[in-house]
């Protein structure tokens, strides 16, 4: 009577979602990528993808158009972006803090958003699983073990998963992206050739913090498709810890999200098979191997040297 | 190639003339320019002399947009002219050299560059054009990089030549260099001077900020001298003498010549046998040193920067591990012990970088006198800090050190350079030590304090110390040292007799040719 | 000239203080338009806010309990971040220290008379989390793990272990036998209860109302939370002197100066001879230490038992940081600030229940708060910079900063 | 921009206006619409095939309306059609049917002109046709008539060959009202009758009594058009309902599609009697008693047959099958669920709708939710988490608003303070309370504990309440806490009989939050309950190690579905995740604490929810009487804490295992083992 399960089905399992939980991660954890790279560490993430996250949710469940959904998510991203923009580069302030500010407040109005024009838990249709139809009958979602792994995700998650190459290449291949480099390792240079230093920390916040507003909605309207108060539940904290572990490079970030997803997978699975390990032992698996993993001795980037610190010319 | 038949080869329309007139820059409690008239034409290297603190540096970055004057003006061949950041004065055709390299560390020569200029295929970087262009001018003036090293790779004349070349490749038509050869070697300088010149040949205008008298001589038309934020006096060059010229920048009489007293030479203090060290990639950053400092005596340590000097140092320091080899203090084996060890086994030392090294800038001078001795009575009783000695300690050595400075309480990042040097040289003496390591204990400090400081060397070799000076500065090795040894590439090239060698000489075994120790 | 200068600085020390009001007056003009939108009426709910955090007896001493672990918290990251690590791991630390107090409570608390059983139970909870806050510094020294990275990840692992201590070891076995299985553990014995004020009053023999001294008004209600049953604990007294004790610690002891140093200048102090590593483990463990003993107290003052341990951390390890900053992570800064950040939560959480608003409303706005006060400190250092009577000019390390770093550069990467 | 969605809404008005005047002038358009219309139109009869093999059954109706009225001719005529399916499609019966017969003279020519060809059995469905069919009937001896509705046979007649056939339509209407009752926020419901008759009267009679059951303060206005098709006239009876406050809306004959368009329009609810009218607006016709004649057809047609050609009086009810509760997706389960166990207890007598219309009967008690009297009271409610979590917070918070809606909000004050997951907060939000003259301050977290026994001795005549707890802190001399425990395990079983039903795979996913406390017990129980079934089954359970994780939960589901499993189940204001797997995968979802099946209606198929209710009530009262503490209080099925709600999509042999294991754990006779883990 019971369900036979191969190692390969449990594998695959575990590599299908891990991939799946690695999205709202990557979205987030690169767009931090982009902020403290140029220099200014958001720890307001996780509120910045409640705002995403109830934005793209109350658009796609008042209009039912995904894109109008994602450009509301991202929109508020960018307007929390703004603020921490203001706040940590204008007016210089100290950036745990200004972040941990930013957080509340996202908590905040999000929530009290929720509570005002949705009022209850609602589900939406959101970014369906692609399946990759070749032709009618046969789909690359079919296809034995590749097909589960690579080919039944939703847009969001490819999206995702393209992000970090283009993130990649922006920070490293672009005239923007050096600029970015620079402001972030040493401001009085780039200033001094004529960089905008606030302009290009403005411009990458907000581009981090729109990106965190898309982490939201691949929740809201791609992975889980409702929308619950607080319902980031600490991954925009894990993000911006991803952002170390990845040494601030993008496939770094990469590397951090996918470990962290496949091994919370993998402790589900864990469960799930009856193995005898504690529920709670299973649980902090990720958290003790993402740490193991950092110990490890291996070449590190060196941290942005002008991260956390505000740059200002000098005269008073 | 229209650019080579240029009168700029950049192809920029060069700046006739560049007058600056009646600056007036106030800083809180500070009046930093005080109606400054200064300016510089095409084909001209015009010297701003100036001890620190004269105002140069603040006059150059009204200049360069970086400070906005509060009266007076700019004007660019006759036009008034309003900079508000360097965006515009490199639009101006105005770049700088400053002070501290101003490269990003971790990425490439290329991308240094490259950084703030427009791509030719936007928004894609476009490097290959970029290091083209570096080869070409390398070429074209001599400058030796290659554009795909990384910065933090590169040794300190190195560096300079990136600065350089980001500012010929953005074509500079005047080009300000705020003490560009305080890091370099003899050689190096030579080098750079004749890119100077060549540059001041082509129809550039070149600001040359500098305290050392005889690179002025060797290099500018004319030169203008500040003293407490006013000018004292613009002449040419050729008419006027060095002596001349230290007297209207200090406002009193200096010497310039050292008299080095004859000492007794006492037993030897330290003790390097065949002493190995690697860096974090393993790769050798010492060979076989093996040298002695002995008391009453001071071996100057000269060489390339970044040749082996700060990993020396650092050994003795115990700071960097020694692979293999030995190290003695006064005959005690102290081979890879701790520095806290070191210092208490009798050493002080003076570090490089003195204000990321040397102090803590947010503690006050009194906290910065005891940064080794904090936990050694009478500093402290039990845990618990002695706030009655240590001000006590620091009031006395502010006096007996000459360290101008509010109050002791004051924190060190609003002294000057020179007296948070006098401060560190204070700190280090009077923990009566057995051994000294005095690292570029003048770079960046005005003459007066380098007139303090040597003296105070002296005195103390004179005292019996041994004194081990590490210096990029020959002439600071020339009049310091009894015996020198010169180190390339982390190994020693040859120790000689100070009286018995030239300048000459030192720079060749600088550039790595070998001559016999002379014990 | 110099008289004017004078008359200024006096007159800019008098707006510096008073900017962190203004901030919040302007942080709270914002909220009042989102109150506006809500239907409320942003006086009485800002009447509310402060009348019920500072305005009442039980609102004082909501208020002051409320504190302490604000207190003990900001204490252990002021310590952090001054030794120039960044402890976010109170939550944490905080959770184990609650459990190994409540664990040795339970076990041993009734064979210690009262006040040494208290004792050793708080040296418990500081033991515990002590040693968890170790853990990210020996990470940090030895093998190069960012802090931030290692404590967030701790603050996880905590939560786990405390549900599994408390579902299983610690379970309080009269749920066992009720077969209800609530994670929490067996009350600890009544003798470790930390005194209430009440207490304390009855034991110095002060009259038990304010009534009895004549007091009226105001006065009645700042005597009342002194003297009357309310939960304020001696863990508020506790919190006080410990603050003091590492304002000692800190800026008194050759302890407190090394942390100092090489949380300002790593560098200069493995150049000076110290040991940067050690010294950064040492941070990170008193800064658990100080996690812990708010686990303890919290444990031992209020709770008197281990339950989920995110309700007993509570977000402390979070709002402590606000609670260290606002102090401008001065031990002695951080006893007013915790009262006044403790103030805005206790009374954001009244003005819910005076307006039936929201409670995440007042999160937003509390949020507000946090953003407007930090930015103002821009001003504030903007004068400072000003004021500081530079004899010569700017030298090289004249630029402006905030002091000190949040974060600061990397001593082992 | 703004012009053009002036001229739209102008536009749109006019038409309407037109469209309800257009109707009032009955332009002879629609046959449904225009009764005296139909007289002219000749009447539409099924073409009779060719002779008919004896063995065709022939049947025809007579109706006033028409078979496309949702109504009441409908109802039969779809009837017939499925009789006709069922018994071989059209070669073995033959309809024919003649429509809108309003006038009675015509009808009764129509059913001498079928009886005459030889039909043998002629139904005249309506009221009105009764006295021309006894006419008809001696007629054609051999010839089977009916009649309804009706329950006179004409046997007293001397008639033999009639029969007669009625709906109970006031059980439906009384399911209806209690519905309608709980669904209504405004408490007041709307009624357009036709006539004060027949089945419209029964139906609405008895609607009036199920709200009125549901909730004595509710206001059921009622009006009646006068008219069975007066479409415009109902749409219009329709708005001045909703003007005077109606937020739910019922009524009957064909005329009722226009008072379903205003419904809809409006977005009042709106819930149907006859046949199922959720075509129509499918997001407000939320309920409908629907006709089920095919019963009734076939065993006329089985007498006949016999040559029994009348005397017998069919009574649609509830209990045979014939009257059906069609109830939309997505209502508030409570309600829905309040509205079954009224169904039930129609079927099981324990309710009598007509006594209770007539004023005889009071509602019977047996496990019937009773509201007694109770004092004007303050509750003010401390919860851990929001009142949204469609969980544990909610659970209690929507017993309480029910509660308040019931008694009104002069009886029951209610305070709540949510997302109180720092204790000290919530420690000052329950002496908040207390201070403030709250009666009764309920913690609704087992974190609470300790602060509330601190508190409650200052506060002696208030009384506390701690869940889930078992303690009252009694051995702390505290004696006015009440403490509270859902015994989850119950309703765990139960849903873990019905998963074992479920399962194909064999294998059964969990989703917990951690496992302690509530959940921990859901768990234990629901495994207990799967294992009784069948001890084969493989029940794999995993822990997301927070209450909150919704995304972690979401991904342990699909976890779950890629190791087999093919129902699943969990607890905790994260299952939502787990519940959009469930509903996007097509597993089905047991759920517990609050309704969560507005997420997914069909995913959820069954939910053990907790009703506080009693509880509450318990507490409410014995703070009352002056006892305000000291009583430990458990939700169990017994009690009516814990109601299980069955979707209708289940299969009824996996509902009718999960029923026998909630009686089992009522009467005692089911003990939950609980399996180490």
């Amino acid at each position: 009577m019971t369900h036979e399960l191969t190692l390969a089905a449990i594998l695959l399992g575990i590599i299908h979602s891990g991939i799946r939980l690695a999205t709202p991660y990557l979205y987030a954890a690169v767009g931090e990528t982009f902020a403290q790279r140029s220099g200014v560490l958001n720890l307001g993430v996780e509120g910045i993808m409640l705002m995403g996250a109830f934005f793209g949710f109350l658009t796609v469940f008042r209009t039912g158009n995904l894109w109008l959904g994602l450009a509301a998510a991202a929109g508020a991203g960018v307007l929390m972006g703004l603020i921490m923009s203001v706040v940590s580069i204008t007016f210089q302030a100290e950036q745990g803090i200004s972040g941990i500010g930013l957080y509340m407040f996202g908590l905040g109005m999000s929530n009290l958003l929720f509570k005002s024009m949705l009022g209850t838990v609602e589900g939406v249709q959101g970014f369906s699983e692609l399946r990759f139809c070749v032709t009618d009958s046969f789909c690359l979602a079919d296809v034995p073990v590749l097909g589960d792994i690579f080919f039944s995700h939703s847009l969001l998650t490819y999206g995702a998963f393209l992000l970090v190459p283009l993130a990649a290449w922006v920070l490293n291949k672009t005239t923007w992206g050096l600029k970015i480099r620079s402001v972030g390792q040493n401001p009085e240079a780039a200033d001094s050739l004529g960089v905008n230093v606030a302009g290009v920390r403005y411009a990458a916040v907000t581009l981090g913090a729109a990106l965190a507003g898309i982490a939201g909605a691949s929740l809201s309207i791609s992975l889980l498709n409702i929308y619950q108060e607080n319902m980031t539940n600490g991954m925009g904290f894990i993000a911006v810890a991803l952002v170390y572990f990845g040494s601030w490079r993008p496939y770094g970030v990469l590397v951090g999200a996918l470990l962290f997803s496949v091994v919370n997978a993998l402790q589900l699975w864990v469960q799930v098979l009856n193995l005898n390990i504690p529920s709670d032992v299973a649980v902090m698996m990720p958290y003790v191997l993402t740490i193991l993993a950092l110990a490890l001795p291996f070449r590190r980037q060196l941290q942005p040297a002008a991260l956390t610190k505000p740059f200002s010319r000098g005269e008073s | 190639m229209m650019t080579e038949q240029h009168l700029l080869p950049s192809g920029l329309p060069r700046i006739e003339r560049v007058q600056m007139q009646g600056i007036v820059k106030r800083f809180p409690g500070v009046l930093a320019n005080d109606r400054i008239d200064f300016d510089v034409g095409a084909g001209e290297i015009h010297a701003l002399l100036g001890e620190n603190g004269a105002g140069k540096s603040t006059l150059m970055k009204v200049l360069y947009g970086l400070y906005q004057p509060d009266e007076g003006q700019v004007l660019l061949d006759g036009k008034p002219i309003e900079v508000h950041s360097p965006t515009d004065s490199i639009d101006y055709g105005i770049s700088m050299i400053h002070q501290h390299f101003m490269l990003v560390q971790n990425i490439t020569v290329a991308e240094n560059v490259a950084l703030g200029l427009r791509s030719t295929r936007e928004p894609r970087l476009d490097l290959d054009v970029v290091s083209a262009r570096i080869r070409e001018l390398s070429a074209k003036y001599g400058l030796q990089v290659d554009p795909q090293a990384v910065i933090s790779k590169l040794a300190v004349g190195e560096r300079q030549r990136v600065e350089i070349i980001k500012a010929l490749y953005r074509g500079a038509a005047l080009l300000i260099l705020d003490e560009p050869t305080a890091v370099l070697t003899p050689q190096e300088v030579e080098d750079v001077f004749v890119i100077f010149r060549q540059m001041a040949a082509e129809g550039h205008a070149l600001i040359f900020i500098s305290h050392k008298l005889d690179e002025i001589f060797a290099l500018t038309d004319r030169v203008t001298v500040l003293r407490d934020g006013r000018v004292v006096g613009t002449r040419l060059t050729s008419e006027v003498t060095k002596k001349e010229l230290a007297n209207m920048m200090v406002g009193r009489e200096v010497s310039l010549e050292r008299y080095r007293p004859p000492v007794e030479v006492g037993e030897a203090r330290l003790r390097l046998h065949h002493v190995n060290a690697v860096n974090e990639d393993n790769h050798p950053i010492l060979k076989e040193v093996s040298f002695e400092v002995r008391s009453g005596e001071i071996v100057g340590v000269a060489g390339v920067s970044g040749n082996g000097q700060k990993p020396l140092a650092e050994c003795i320091a115990g700071l960097q591990r020694v692979q293999s080899g030995q190290l003695y203090l006064e005959g005690r084996e102290l081979t890879n012990l701790s520095p806290a060890a070191m210092f208490k086994a009798g050493l002080s030392y003076i570090p490089e970088e003195r204000m990321h090294d040397g102090v803590i800038k947010d503690f006050s001078v009194a906290e910065n006198m005891i940064l080794q001795d904090y936990i050694h009575p009478p500093f402290s009783r039990g845990i618990f800090l002695n706030f009655r000695y240590i001000a006590e300690h620091a009031q006395k050595l502010i006096s007996d050190f000459n360290v101008k400075t509010p109050s002791r309480e004051t924190p060190v990042k609003n002294l000057s350079g020179g007296n948070i040097q006098k401060l560190i040289l204070a700190r280090e003496l009077a923990r009566r030590p057995r051994l000294l390591i005095a690292a570029q204990p003048t770079r960046g400090v005005d003459i007066g304090a380098t007139e303090y400081i040597h003296a105070q060397l002296l005195e103390q070799r004179g005292q019996g110390l041994a004194t081990l000076l590490i210096s990029e500065d020959l002439d600071e090795i020339k009049a310091l040292s009894d015996r020198i040894i010169v180190l390339f590439n982390g190994e020693i090239m040859g120790i000689v007799d100070n009286d018995e060698v030239t300048v000459q000489e030192l720079g060749l075994m600088m550039a790595g040719e070998r001559r016999a120790p002379v014990i | 000239m110099s008289r004017f200068r004078r008359k200024r600085f006096v007159s800019d020390r008098l707006w510096d203080a008073l900017l962190p009001v203004v901030a919040v007056i302007a942080a709270l003009v914002v909220g009042a338009g989102i109150l506006l939108l809500q239907g409320a009426n942003p006086l009485e709910a800002y009447r509310a806010m402060f009348g019920g955090a500072f305005g009442n007896k039980n609102g004082l001493a909501d208020t002051l309990v409320k504190s302490v672990p604000l207190m003990l918290v900001g204490l252990g990251i002021a310590i952090a971040f001054r030794g120039g690590v960044i402890n976010i791991g109170a939550e944490g630390q905080l959770i184990v220290g609650a459990l190994l107090t409540t664990y040795f409570g339970v076990q041993f608390g009734a064979h210690f008379p009262g006040a040494i059983a208290i004792l050793l139970g708080l040296l418990a909870g500081m033991l515990m989390g002590a040693i968890w806050g170790a853990i990210p510094g020996v990470l940090k020294a030895q093998l190069g793990v960012n802090e931030i990275l290692s404590t967030i990840m701790m603050n996880q692992i905590a939560i786990q272990v405390g549900f599994y201590l408390l579902r299983g070891p610690m379970i309080d076995p009269a749920e066992l036998a009720a077969g209800t299985n609530i994670p929490h553990s067996a009350r600890l014995p009544k003798s470790m209860d930390m005194p209430r004020f009440t207490d304390l009053a009855k034991m110095l023999g002060l009259p038990g109302k304010a009534q009895d001294l004549g007091l009226h008004g105001y006065a009645a209600d700042v005597y009342g939370v002194l003297v009357e049953p309310t939960r304020l604990h001696s863990g508020f007294i506790l919190a006080v002197i410990v603050s003091i004790l590492v304002y000692i610690l800190l800026w008194r002891t050759t302890i407190g100066y090394r942390i100092r140093a090489v949380g300002l200048n790593p560098h200069a102090s493995r150049y000076a001879g110290m040991n940067v590593k050690s010294t950064m483990v040492l941070s990170m463990t008193l800064s658990g230490a100080f996690a812990g003993l708010a686990g303890a107290v919290e444990i031992l003052g209020l709770h008197h038992r281990m339950f989920e341990p995110t309700s007993v951390s509570a977000g402390f390890g979070f709002s402590g940081i606000v609670a260290a900053l606002f102090g401008k992570l001065h031990p002695l800064g951080i006893i007013p600030s915790s009262i006044l950040f403790g103030g805005l939560l206790v009374g954001g959480d009244k003005m819910q229940r005076a307006m039936q608003i929201p409670q995440v409303l007042t999160v937003a706005i509390l949020g507000l708060v946090v953003l407007f006060v930090v930015s103002t400190d821009y001003f504030v250092r903007k004068r400072q910079n000003r004021r500081v009577s530079v004899e010569e000019s700017p030298g090289e390390g004249a630029v402006p900063g905030p002091t000190p770093p949040l974060s600061p550069p990397e001593a082992n990467a | 921009m703004q012009k053009k969605s002036w001229i739209l809404v102008v536009t749109l008005i006019l038409t309407l206006l037109l469209a309800a005047c257009g109707g009032q002038k009955s332009t002879p358009a629609e046959p449904g619409t225009a009764p005296e219309q139909a007289t002219a139109v000749p009447a539409a009869t099924v073409a009779p095939s060719a002779p008919a093999p004896a063995e065709t059954v022939r049947v025809a109706v007579v109706m006033p309306s028409t078979i496309t009225d949702m109504a009441w001719s409908q109802a039969i005529y779809d009837a017939l059609v499925r009789v006709q399916q069922d018994m071989g499609g059209e070669g073995a019966m033959e309809i024919a049917y003649t429509e809108n017969m309003w006038n009675v003279t015509d009808a009764a020519s129509a059913i001498r002109d079928y009886a005459a060809d030889g039909y043998g059995l002629v139904i005249a469905h309506g009221t009105q046709y009764g006295t021309s069919l006894f006419e008809i009937a001696p007629d054609f001896p051999d010839t089977s008539f009916a009649w309804g509705t009706a329950v006179d046979t004409g046997k007293d007649q001397g008639i033999d060959n009639v029969f007669a056939y009625e709906a109970r339509a006031e059980q439906g209407g009384f399911v209806n009202g209690v519905l309608a009752a709980r669904l209504s926020r405004s408490g007041v419901l709307g009624v357009v009758g036709p006539v004060e008759a027949g089945d419209a009267k029964l139906y609405i009679d008895g609607f009036v009594a199920g709200a009125e059951y549901a909730d004595p303060n509710v206001k059921v206005n009622v009006s009646y058009t006068g008219s069975f098709g007066d479409t415009a006239l109902a749409a219009e009876a329709a708005n001045t309902h909703i003007q005077a406050g109606a937020d739910v809306l019922t009524g009957s004959a064909q005329q009722v599609v226009g008072a379903i368009g205003v419904a809809k329009e409006k977005g009042v609810l709106w819930m149907g009697t006859q046949s199922d009218q959720s075509s129509l607006a499918p997001d407000i016709a939320v309920a409908s008693q629907v006709y089920d004649w095919v019963p009734t057809i076939k065993d006329m047609l089985a007498k006949h047959a016999a040559g029994e050609f009348g005397g017998t009086v069919y009574s649609l009810t509830l209990a045979n099958g014939g009257l059906q509760m069609v109830f939309a997706d997505g209502l508030n389960a409570a309600a829905v669920a309040a509205a079954r166990v009224a169904e039930e207890q129609i079927i099981d007598g324990t309710i009598d709708v007509m006594a209770i219309i007539s004023g005889e009967a009071a509602p019977a008690a047996k496990g019937v939710f009773e509201y007694p009297e109770i004092q004007p009271v303050r509750i003010a409610l401390v919860l851990p988490s929001t009142i949204t979590d469609l969980a544990w917070s909610q659970s209690i918070y929507d017993s309480l608003v029910d509660l308040q809606k019931h008694y009104g909000e002069d009886v029951i004050d209610l305070a709540y303070t949510e997302n109180m997951w720092n204790v000290t907060d919530a420690a000052s939000a329950v002496r908040d309370y207390a201070a403030d003259g709250y009666n009764l301050v309920i913690a609704h977290g087992a974190q609470y504990g300790t602060s509330l026994f601190e508190i409650a001795p200052d506060f002696p005549e208030t009384s506390f309440a701690w869940g889930t707890s078992t303690d009252t802190g009694e051995a702390e001399g505290v004696s006015n806490v009440f403490a509270y425990e859902p015994r989850a395990d119950q309703g765990g079983y139960v849903s873990g009989v019905l998963a074992a039903q479920l399962t194909k795979s064999g294998v059964i996913g969990v989703v917990g939050p951690v496992d302690a406390g509530d959940a921990k017990l859901h768990v234990d129980g629901f495994v207990a309950g799967v294992h009784a079934v069948n001890p084969d089954i493989k029940v794999n359970i995993s822990f997301t190690g927070s209450f909150g994780d919704t995304a972690l939960a979401a991904e342990a589901a699909t976890t779950h579905i890629n190791a087999g499993a093919d129902v699943l189940t969990g607890s905790a204001q994260q299952v939502v995740g787990a519940i959009g797997v469930a509903k996007e995968k097509g597993v089905p979802w047991l759920g517990i604490q609050a309704d969560q099946s507005p997420l997914a209606p069909d995913s959820v198929v069954a939910t053990d929810l907790y009703d506080w209710r009693p509880t509450l009530l318990t507490m409410i009262r014995s703070q009352q009487a002056g006892e305000y503490g000291g009583k430990v209080l458990q939700l169990t099925l017994a009690n009516g804490g814990q109601t299980m709600i069955y979707n209708d999509n289940l299969p009824a042999d996996a509902v009718a295992a999960a029923k026998a294991a909630e009686q089992g754990i009522i009467d005692g006779s089911i003990e939950i083992v609980v399996e180490p883990r």
